[in-house]
């Protein structure tokens, strides 16, 4: 009963045995795919002894092949930015079906407050507003963005917390409440032609920074402050969350005001990327923000999860997208792959898990 | 019993429904400034019905309330904390996921760099070190309080609980069967800490269904029947038996004010 | 009169010009309605729009058809509550045998794939890769029609003896978006393989391809890029020098005379029952013509 | 204390005062959209006094609009038809996201068995297989079809029985998976002709005939058969239906199975009802079958819904999706007046339902 | 206590390890038939935990199972209970949106038309007429037994759990505190309701915190700590006071059959 740093007495602890973090199976998962394409890449006949991650051409500096790396991570920043948000949402609880289609809404708005003057010394075809709306400094577009942002996640988090609705339902009604902003906003009709500022938010490698710093910092927020302890204490158990003085209404609005707000800075980033915006933009976002999450070990009926285990979700994506196109995989084939790992690093992932602690 | 000032907590025609199911009716109850009175009755009578609509977990049918002089219409479990009601419910109301310190300080962690707002940087290490000290004191056994609460055994999560009801100062401390899932040592802790909740004069009011822990700790029993009170005991100063409690209990007494209580 | 008019994606750029070319159109005619409804690619969706118009009492029905193989359903629908329908964009399968009010106004989606791929061909033989190049193709969602047919036309055109000397290292989906296109593109450029020739479906996976290639360095002049629809944002960037080839189908006139032949069917008037609108090749030559029509 | 029907004593029981069924209130719901929209046709100045249910032109012999009535039903009856499965799983505490794409997939492979040989005269065109898959009787493609559901769900049942990964995720990779397959089986091609008794199951109202004997029936089996009590048991705790000695793997794996051939038979009278396939169908029924379950009721935590709450989520769908043509609402106005709507729905519903046991 | 054939129970190096927590160690016990064993302990000291791994719900780290003279190793509860084992488990087990019948009834439900297998026919009416008659059993009052569980007291809750176990015969009961939340009726009707077993010679494991409860009912207390079992008390035969256990369970006093236990 002598007073450790770990307990007060009782069983024995043995402390060695503690069992990693989840984050490792994740990184294992990732780790072993990375292994299959590159055995893939050596073994298909028709692959003439290309690497996946190697430079066998010669064609960069460094042992590694710095166009694969940079791709792989590049083409999941922006939807990694909509996960790391879609994580707290889900480890509070909830889910956000609202986030694909918010970004198609939020790079219609953007963009419209992001145009140019001139196009190749013609007026802009695509002109959304009248003059003054052209050649704004590259803050306003942003700031508007993320406002609409905060708007629409203050709405979804006040119905989810004041009426008591499903986060299911009252996001899947925002979901087509955006749709229909995206379309409504110019009738359909793509907006292009940014300001070279603006288009620099989003050019080369810029949404791997973005990405990367947001994920720092929300690893931080998440497992340091208040608000992280809130989000998994609201997640773990509602009620009790309640009871003990959580004001759980007020925490819920801001969990999917941050969600909203990552949702409309990635629609930024990717119109920025795009050099346009257009109403489709962001389909099925939401699915692959959740996936990301949910195989970075977020659990779905809350409470678990973290960003460093979103972040490797997301390179699982990136490196399967890459691994498929470097095996010059058909379409259909593609789809079915991703749905099977997809599931098999969540069964692996689960398999782990449940070694620990066998309750059958 | 009526000292005005000296009441801490007063409730007037306290009545709950669960659709048609009349949980509550009428309950009129007094409670004075540093007195200890048990709850008690049969499984079902309404006790911890009457406990949810004190702390505003639950919005009452009708009645009043009156805490500390001043009606109160608590919204919710947050008002009433803020009031000064600290419980310990029948439910526990632990967030499984969380670990025992998290659990121990949820809704009061201690922070640092407050200007954050809500984004304050949580003081892991005070809370780790104040918990093993709150945990001292119910007896309980914990060998790794790092695990999460959905690991622990039922004794562990209650000692849980109630360290966090006694570690806080309030001004009126509820505790609904507290000791149920105990064994005989953390019992034994536990009524040494509502011994000296008494001491410091600090209102308590306790459910539980053990006569010897009432007739040991307590001032005043209150019996509920089928959702009505049908005693009020000075178990203190009067010469009641544990026989005479059972037969409020049971219904084979009722006193004389509360006859309508059929 | 009141017209009800279904179309097969509202998210389409194409689409949307042509939409916006039959309520401007209808907009400027006194005492005419436009219903239009959004059938976002399902086909099921877009047959219980045409029943609701009918249970609403419209005059007439113009169906930009989301897969041409379901119209003859749509065609017996309209038929035996004997309101006129209007095909508009995309040819019916049943264009033989369409009931006396019911017309169309399409073009045939043949001609914009092969367009495109055989005005590449061309060029790659003019910068002399005729002994052999080597080229990707970015299609549209496999789930949509326009996206397999014109993947299809570039087949052909490449099975062609004139243009096989031009071989497909791969060809993946992008899903008619920009963003995706720009991903895939890098993702092949990661690869390092030489390459002269880029097929895209549409304009917008033609700019994704020419915004990664760009990005990775990889000159303009070298590399034959080809889209079809002929957007404002293509022909902007066939003005850089960027985009080499693109197909333009008038789709504001289409919506027109879509508009007019319903209109005219209401009103038991007689119309021409099939009008085709041909495609046209647009190459920086001839751009000027096209600048201000899509 | 004495022994009555409804319990052993103790408080007052007061039984009228019981609250209506949770279905009253969808019923009411309905009603009120549907009084919102005949109001509309009033006051609205371009509708001439249009009724959205009555026959005011004279166009039927009946006083009501029968064209209309028709419509309502008949547009969801398909999805409907899903949804039934779905509140199955969703009753059991799991979610199938992969019913829409199933739905796409299955159409693909049942047209190609149910293709006619000659289309006015010529061979036809859209052949799939050889001559011997030509004019078969009507019940081998159902077959087929009936058989693939039940394929993909035992998947999807014994991954989430077996492996216990969760529900959403081997449902979004069976989503992927299933749409891969569907644009394999014919390469993207779309399937048409059916023969002329494949037609028939679902020309006309047949659609709304399937729907209501499957709600029938799946009315009755959820209420009074062991299944169903099985099912509602898993759905609110699944530990205690396992302690209890109910065989949770067995149970679920027989629920997915229900609701993918629940999708699959949608499939069959959806491409018999448009006399094609195409890889497309089905997009978003997925969410609209959960949606319209969640209308009727059925809580997504598991445990609570009835089939009747679903049939009548499905009719608040049918009406909004006709009322909105009827007033002639723009496209992006009527996604987001459907997702208000949806909320809505549910907002009135949890309120109902809040006030019988307050708690807050 | 070896008599062979005679034993119904018996587990030899029974242990359970979660991660680093050794929450069961090389547990060796025999249950003779028709004998009623408390099981005492210390809270967190394994005895629920044992339980969990006689009944198949969890998974043992080593050790063996004998039950009624066959070696068994059950995957899950389902096995546990077609072998003949009953449990009420500390949390009840209890599906919370279902009403009493129906988790009375939970996994052996009453039916009618058995030929539509998985779709055969419930018998609502003579399961909701057994019912009232088990809850008489238990003496708890419930206004209504078409209510959903959830919205049950604890004691209620308590007593649904009891009546279930005690409705169906078996080869051997386990009950993990069953009286906890009990009032004091109805911890007397559960009393009986252990009697009524013993005297009909079904055998019977009991935890109980309650020294009275175990003293007034049991033939034999094991005694559990830290995850070890460290006494064997015949408390029929041989002189043992409660103060006795108590010195057991806090580890004043060790077996020295058990001094490895520290
Ligand atoms: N939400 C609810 N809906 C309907 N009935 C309820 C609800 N909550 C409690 N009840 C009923 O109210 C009565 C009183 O419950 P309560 O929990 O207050 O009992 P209790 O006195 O605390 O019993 P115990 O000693 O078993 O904890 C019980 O009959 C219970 O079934
Ligand atoms: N799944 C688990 N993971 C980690 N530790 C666990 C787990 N389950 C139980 N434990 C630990 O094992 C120990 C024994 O728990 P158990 O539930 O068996 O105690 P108990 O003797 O039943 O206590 P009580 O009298 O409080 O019910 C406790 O310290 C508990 O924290
Ligand atoms: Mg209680
Ligand atoms: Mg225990």
């Amino acid at each position: 009963m002598s007073k450790t740093d770990h307990g007060v007495g009782g069983l024995t602890y043995d402390k060695s045995k503690k069992g990693w973090p989840n984050e490792v199976n994740i990184f294992a998962a990732l780790i072993l795919i990375i292994l299959i394409f590159e055995a893939l890449g050596q073994f298909l006949p028709y692959m003439n002894d290309q690497s996946f991650l190697f430079d066998t051409n010669g064609r960069f500096d460094t042992i590694f092949n710095e166009a694969r790396l940079k791709i792989i991570i590049l083409q999941v920043a922006i939807i990694g930015i909509i996960s790391l948000g879609v994580t707290q949402v889900i480890i509070s609880g909830g889910i956000d079906l609202s986030s694909g289609p918010l970004v198609g809404a939020a790079a219609m708005i953007v963009m419209s407050f992001a145009q140019t003057e001139l196009v190749n010394g013609n007026p802009n075809p695509k002109a959304v507003f009248g003059d003054w709306a052209f050649d704004l400094p590259v803050i306003v577009p942003v700031i508007v963005g993320l406002c609409f942002g905060a708007f629409i996640g203050a709405i979804n988090g006040s119905l989810i917390a004041f009426t008591r609705i499903p986060p299911f339902i009252a996001t899947l009604g925002m979901f087509l409440i955006c749709r229909g902003i995206a379309q409504w906003w110019t009738k359909g009709q793509p907006v292009s032609f940014p300001t070279e500022s603006f288009a620099a938010l989003g050019s080369g490698m810029m949404p791997v920074v973005w990405f990367a710093l947001l994920a720092v910092l929300f690893h931080l927020v998440l497992r340091y402050t208040l608000y992280g302890k809130h989000t998994y204490a609201i997640g773990s158990n509602e009620d009790a969350a309640r009871m003990s003085g959580i004001n759980v209404k007020r925490h819920k609005v801001l969990v999917y005001m941050i969600a909203s707000m990552l949702a409309a800075f990635a629609a930024i980033i990717l119109s920025s990327k795009n050099l346009t915006a257009q109403t489709g933009m962001g389909q099925f976002y939401e699915l692959f923000a959740i996936a990301m999450a949910v195989i970075g070990g977020v659990s779905l009926t809350g409470g678990r999860g973290s960003i460093i285990g979103t972040v490797l979700g997301a390179m699982v994506f990136g490196v399967i997208q890459s691994g498929f196109t470097y095996i010059k995989l058909d379409a259909f084939y593609q789809l079915m792959a991703m749905g099977a790992i997809i599931i098999s690093a969540v069964v692996l992932d689960q398999w782990r898990q449940q070694r620990g602690s066998s309750r059958n | 019993m009526t000292e005005l000032g000296n009441i801490i907590l007063e409730t007037r025609d306290l009545t709950k429904h669960y659709g048609g199911v009349h949980a509550l009716e009428g309950a009129d109850f007094t409670l004075r400034k540093g007195e200890h009175v048990a709850i008690m009755g049969d499984n079902g009578a309404g006790k911890s019905t009457f406990v949810r609509q004190i702390t505003g977990v639950e919005q009452k049918t009708r009645g009043d309330i009156i805490f500390d002089g001043k009606p109160v219409n608590f919204t919710g479990p947050l008002d009433a904390r803020e009031a000064g009601i600290e419980a310990v419910f029948q439910t526990l109301a632990l967030a499984d996921h969380l670990d025992v310190p998290d659990n121990l300080f949820l809704g009061r962690e201690k922070t640092k760099w407050n200007w954050l707002g809500p984004f304050r940087r949580l003081d892991y290490k005070s809370m780790r070190e104040d918990t093993l000290e709150a945990l001292q004191k119910t007896g309980v056994k914990i060998p790794n309080i790092r695990n999460t609460i959905q690991n622990m055994s039922g004794g562990q999560r209650q000692c849980v609980a109630i360290a966090r009801t006694a570690t806080f100062h309030s001004k009126l401390t509820i505790m609904d069967e507290p000791t149920a899932a105990l064994g005989v040592q953390e019992t034994a802790q536990v009524e040494n800490i509502i011994r000296t909740l008494k001491e410091q004069g600090e209102p308590l009011i306790l459910i539980s269904h053990n006569m010897r822990q009432v007739f040991d700790l307590m001032d005043r029993v209150v019996v509920f029947r089928r959702g009505r009170i049908c005693a009020n005991l000075d178990i203190r100063n009067e010469d009641i038996t544990g026989e005479d409690v059972v037969a409020y209990i049971t219904g084979a007494k009722t006193q004389p004010e509360y006859e309508d209580a059929a | 009169e009141t017209i009800g008019v279904s179309i097969a994606r509202f998210d389409d750029n194409f689409l949307t010009v042509m939409r916006n070319g039959m309520e401007d159109y209808a907009g400027g005619i006194d005492g005419v309605d436009l219903q239009v409804e959004d059938a976002v690619d399902d086909v099921a969706k877009q047959l219980d729009q045409i029943n609701n118009f009918i249970a609403s009492g419209v005059d007439a029905i113009i169906v930009n058809a989301v897969d041409t193989s379901a119209t003859e359903a749509m065609s017996q629908a309209a038929a035996s509550a004997n309101v006129p329908l209007v095909y508009v964009n995309r040819e019916p399968v049943n264009v033989d045998t369409l009931p006396d009010n019911q017309a169309f106004v399409a073009s045939n989606e043949i001609e914009s794939g092969t367009l495109a791929a055989f005005e590449a061909c061309k060029m790659l033989r003019a910068a002399g890769h005729a002994g052999g190049a080597k080229g990707y193709m970015l299609m549209g969602q496999l789930s949509n029609q326009a996206a397999v047919q014109r993947s299809k036309d570039v087949e052909d055109v490449i099975g062609m003896d004139m243009c096989n000397f031009i071989t497909l290292i791969d060809k993946q989906t992008a899903e008619w978006s920009r963003d995706k296109a720009q991903d895939l593109m890098t993702n092949w450029l990661s690869s390092g393989e030489e390459f002269q020739v880029v097929f895209a479906n549409n304009d917008e996976m033609a700019i994704g391809a020419i915004q990664a290639m760009k990005a990775s360095g990889v000159s303009m002049e070298d590399v034959v890029v080809v889209g079809v629809d002929a957007t404002q944002d293509a022909l902007v960037a066939m003005q850089a020098g960027d985009l080499d080839a693109t197909v333009f189908q008038d789709a504001a006139g289409q919506g027109q005379g879509s508009v007019d032949a319903a209109l005219s069917l209401a009103r038991g008037e007689d119309v021409e029952q099939k009008v085709y609108i041909p495609f046209k090749l647009v190459t920086p030559a001839n751009i000027d013509d096209f600048l201000s029509k899509n």
